[in-house]
């Protein structure tokens, strides 16, 4: 085991996967100089033919992945910010997700999309907004976000080896988190749609991921005296693990969804909603979600207590234990 | 590029084909025999057969959605009846029936025709940069209509290929209508092929009502494409007989088009020129061009056959649920 | 009172309000021509001016609705098909929902956004899309969508008067779905915002709206025997009338969302997961969802039944009164 | 069009002005008091200056995002403080302190700078449409990189705007670079103006290090478009003395650029280029300068007490959620 950060870990998993797989590639804007560290390097190893740098046309660089992934290529394009997605989003959303399916499942579409996404730059909306939300309420694309180096690593080659589209992007606020990762040449991988019980308790369950699931750890470790908090990190948002989360019901009765999207349709509600169909004799208090309130997101320091932040976590979790 | 006999016999007989089929496929429309809506190709379906009748099994085409795609593909040898099946619901549809008027031939590289215009251009980039990596002289044959030129993603598209000389052929057939408007009203210059000027990009401008003409244009473009030379700019003009789709009115801007310009564009009838060639020519005789004719309808008997008798594609909603991810 | 269609009512509408208001205008594309009915003579009346259609460019279509709206004109842009929207989502998503906001409430942007959404017509996932859900994901954006003629005439009027992005489509399966409607004259409007109890009942609530709510009150009637069965029709999804709904179960406890949309990250669990936020112990069962399962729309003919449909409905409504 | 010396005054004064206001927006970046992001404008000030010295308060401007568009805005006469303020999170920002580096300021039609690049171009249709149909010679500054023409909106725009005749002046700062990559590799031909051709546009290529020069070609497109004769493409070419933004390394492709690269930008710095036409040709002293360097920096010190002495914003949520939706 090794301490990386998580943007070296997504690196070493793109690396790697290129090594063994001449059909990987990466395609983006500036992928080659790299804007962040999880393509640094890269060039230089694959050399300009694998490592793609496309003029500011969203659709066009998106175009290059979705060609050649129907030409059995295997390509990981990369969209810098995650708002730059929507700049293409018909594409990555309807005409991506369709594809294999309306046409019959007969031909494999193997694109892994990423991005930077997440509040705590001070950016404002465009270039703050989550995507894995929008990305789920849309079928046919896989959508997952990673929350520790070891996870990365090990999800973005999940993602790599896929046959669908997936969308994983990470979170800004957690670029430089350091954790252990194997060392280089042991081989893993985390699976996509596999949840994580990322700490133990028996009161409440809170359902966490990326930065957020760092704030609801903290959380349940300040509380830890008080109250038994079970932190469980999805890593996938489809496909969603619902046992996981359920078996945790069976024992804590009690859910907070934390999610750095709007109230309005993001994922969290889709949760809920899920869990009130299929457990609802679970549940002894109401499901409280935290997330973002429906405005766009603000810059400057209004930031940092619009989006979910421990303050609000604790606050849904005493409210829950009631 | 000068076609031989047998490349022109090749054309007059898709062309035929394409013929038929549009009309097949406009009677069944008003029979109540398809699915969704349907585009006649009517006076249109000489640029399809002359940019895929060349092609080899491993170039990409994208087909225009006018005659949705089937003078194309015919002619780059894809077995219709799949796409009549899919177009009808059928199970033995090309994509059992899920897809309504799309189609896939993954094996033919003819991926989709998207229901968005212009969404041909951003795969095309794709498919040529593949094709140029993979260094085997495949070319990509991307056809649409002169108003798909007006979507953002076709710049981004000529940018590309330009900028990385992919070989893709920008195939434009131009009927000088979208829906109801006049691309004179919706393009600031007289040719759609001026945007190519823009970045550098060699273009022809063809009669698309002249098959031959038309393919010698391609044959060229096709050839330089092959050659690593980059990328072609050909923009056919054509006509469009009928209404935009079946049931939508006859409209330039907001008032019928006039007889007058139905009788002018009659005039210009793609098998009646074709025709006139390959009789003054001496290449073929009236009756060559009838045993054409007759084949394609065979043809079609046998396509319309193999659809009406498949079964109507209903799985269960938990079969299709599989189908929505790839293992 | 008349009797008159769907698309009818939204054509007075955009009439009436273009009379009396000159910097009110239609811009799409073949909307001259009239590709549906609703725009169908306006250009004969209006001009080319205000009548505008444009080259296939929906970013530069829906940029001459939004420049001109920040000019302080009322533009009511036409997508024709609600999936071409998505052509220039960031635009109608991301720039319009912040614009108001981001920029200090300074400054307003009325723009009505408007196409045919919908199954029915056997076209699959690009033609057959709901927008409402996605939209409704993105703060900023009021979202509404008529299920009568009456509310078709009343909702547009109070969109294009509204100061702010109104998303408002229209159902194709109820495009030539008759209802009364006032008297050319009869000014008046229905507020957005405010939800239709459309049949009164009290063992359950069923919420749902334009092709949905003709499917649910047909269940309705014909359960009455049975099962008393309260229908309500949000007619806004943003804002949303959480209060009528809640009044509602107060009465019945037990509810059922029917929404023409997917079943993740659609607007249904957004209600769903309020519901359960505010008023948990309303509830005697667990809120069902009938929704679109999470593929793409299939064309053909499994549109019938892979879309929300009578039986669907009927059969959430009979397992919630178990 | 031939400046009057009134007019080359106020450039020299703006140009000066646009100088320190970057060499301000630097430092503060450096010293941790701006939110968010900067791209420095130095070398790259003359553009912005020449473009929006002659607008009318009630022409449109889009300012480009380098130097934030400050360059632009303090020539079009809109007080800079605000911007600060806003920048620096304060509740005195033009936006209330809540959008980072964006701004608006509607009394002048300065709308927005996206976060997207290239999405000034569709907004600038809307704004020549209106413009056109109020008839009051309202122009529209359309102001963006060399690589923002690669997105596809700027094709749109371009195509919409001959189309329809539009009041607009397309402003490209082809500065060669966007953040590592080179206009040479990502657009096919040398000039970024090559695309209006496409459409039979009139363009013209300008020094983009001479404000005069860039100015000139400014007044004649405006007065074009004022007259109702429809837009202009201007490329001024320019240059990008430091990194993209700042804290991201200075690379041109993957690899650092050249001590040679930056001493030859540097020999064409527009401050020198101005003064020494200035003093040339005589209407200007160099005491002169000094007294508009002066003026320029009491302005800043005042802009930045203004920002540094507001409050920093913090309103509850409550309250902004006020604030989502218009009245
Ligand atoms: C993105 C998008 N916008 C609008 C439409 C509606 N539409 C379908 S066909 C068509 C006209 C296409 O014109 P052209 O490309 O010239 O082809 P033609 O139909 O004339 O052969 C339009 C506007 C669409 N399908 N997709
Ligand atoms: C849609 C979109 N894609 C990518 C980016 C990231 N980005 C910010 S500035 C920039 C380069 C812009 O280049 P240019 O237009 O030439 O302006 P310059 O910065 O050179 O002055 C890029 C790619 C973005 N902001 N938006
Ligand atoms: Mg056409
Ligand atoms: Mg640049």
């Amino acid at each position: 085991m090794r301490t990386i950060t998580l943007t070296d870990a997504i690196r070493e998993a793109i690396e790697e996967e290129m090594r063994v797989d001449s059909s990987v590639f990466v395609v983006g804007q500036d992928v080659r100089g790299a804007i962040f560290p999880h393509t640094k390097g890269l060039v230089e190893e694959f050399g300009t033919d694998r490592v793609v740098d496309t003029p500011i046309a969203e659709s066009g660089m998106y175009g290059v992945a979705f060609g050649a992934a129907q030409e059995g290529m295997r390509p990981i394009v990369d969209f810098m910010f995650g708002g730059f997605s929507y700049v293409t989003f018909s594409e990555c959303s309807v005409t991506t997700g369709q594809y294999h399916f309306l046409h019959g499942s007969q031909h494999a579409l193997p694109i892994v999309i990423t991005a930077g996404v997440g509040t705590g730059q001070r950016l404002a909306n465009d270039h703050a907004m989550s995507i894995h939300g929008t990305f789920a309420h849309h079928p046919g694309i896989k959508v997952a976000m990673p929350s520790t180096p070891y996870d990365a690593k090990g999800m973005f080659k999940a993602a790599i080896r896929d046959n669908n589209p997936v969308v994983i992007p990470w979170h800004m606020g957690i670029m430089m988190l350091k954790g252990e990762v194997p060392d280089i040449g042991d081989d893993y991988i985390v699976p996509l749609g596999v949840a994580d019980v990322k700490r133990v308790g028996s009161d409440v369950t809170v359902l966490a991921n990326s930065l957020q699931l760092q704030h609801a750890l903290s959380v349940a470790e300040k509380l830890a005296p008080e109250i038994s908090v079970e932190v469980i990190d999805p890593r996938s948002f489809v496909p969603f693990d619902m046992e996981t989360l359920l078996t945790s019901l069976e024992k804590t009765n009690r859910l907070v969804i934390v999610d750095e999207d709007w109230e309005s349709g993001g994922f969290a509600a889709t949760v809920s909603a899920r869990v009130v169909e299929q457990g609802f004799d679970l549940l002894d208090a109401p499901i409280l979600r935290v997330t973002l309130p429906n405005m766009p997101v603000p810059g400057g320091y209004m930031e940092e207590y619009v989006a979910p932040n421990p303050e609000r976590i604790e606050a849904a979790i005493r409210e829950v234990c009631l | 590029m000068a076609l031989s006999i047998d490349q022109k016999k090749s054309l007059m007989t898709n062309l035929i084909r394409a013929e038929e089929f549009n009309r097949m496929m406009y009677r069944r429309m008003m029979q109540g025999k398809l699915i969704g809506f349907y585009h006649p190709a009517e006076g249109a379906i000489a640029p399809g057969v002359a940019a895929s009748t060349f092609l080899n099994q491993d170039d990409n085409l994208s087909p225009h959605h006018r005659g949705h795609g089937i003078t194309h593909m015919l002619s780059k040898g894809i077995d219709i009846k799949y796409y009549l099946a899919e177009h009808t619901g059928k199970v033995t549809g090309c994509c059992e029936g899920r897809s309504a008027f799309h189609f896939s031939f993954p094996e033919h590289k003819v991926y989709m025709m998207s229901g968005f215009i212009g969404y041909n251009f951003a795969p095309a980039v794709g498919w040529g940069f593949a094709a140029k990596q993979r260094q085997k002289g495949q070319v990509v044959m991307n056809c649409s209509g002169d108003g798909s030129y007006g979507q953002g993603r076709a710049h981004e598209a000529l940018l590309m290929a330009q900028n990385w000389k992919l070989p893709i052929i920008f195939f434009c057939e131009n009927n000088g209508m979208s829906i109801f408007s006049t691309a004179m009203e919706m393009h600031p210059k007289p040719d759609i092929s001026s945007l190519a000027e823009g970045f550098g990009m060699p273009s022809a401008i063809v009669d698309g009502q002249n098959v031959f003409e038309v393919a010698e244009a391609c044959l060229e473009a096709i050839a330089r494409a092959r050659a690593g030379d980059g990328p072609t700019f050909i923009e056919a003009k054509t006509l469009r007989f009928n209404e935009h789709d079946i049931g939508t009115p006859d409209l330039s801007g907001w008032e019928e088009r006039s007889e007058q310009e139905h009788a002018e564009m009659r005039a210009r009838e793609p098998v009646a020129i074709a025709t006139k060639i390959a009789l003054e020519e001496g290449w073929l005789t009236q009756p060559d061009i009838e045993h054409m004719r007759e084949a394609a309808l065979r043809e079609i008997t046998d396509v319309e056959a193999f659809a009406d008798e498949s079964e109507i594609a209903r799985p269960p909603v938990e079969e299709l649920m599989q189908g929505v991810f790839a293992p």
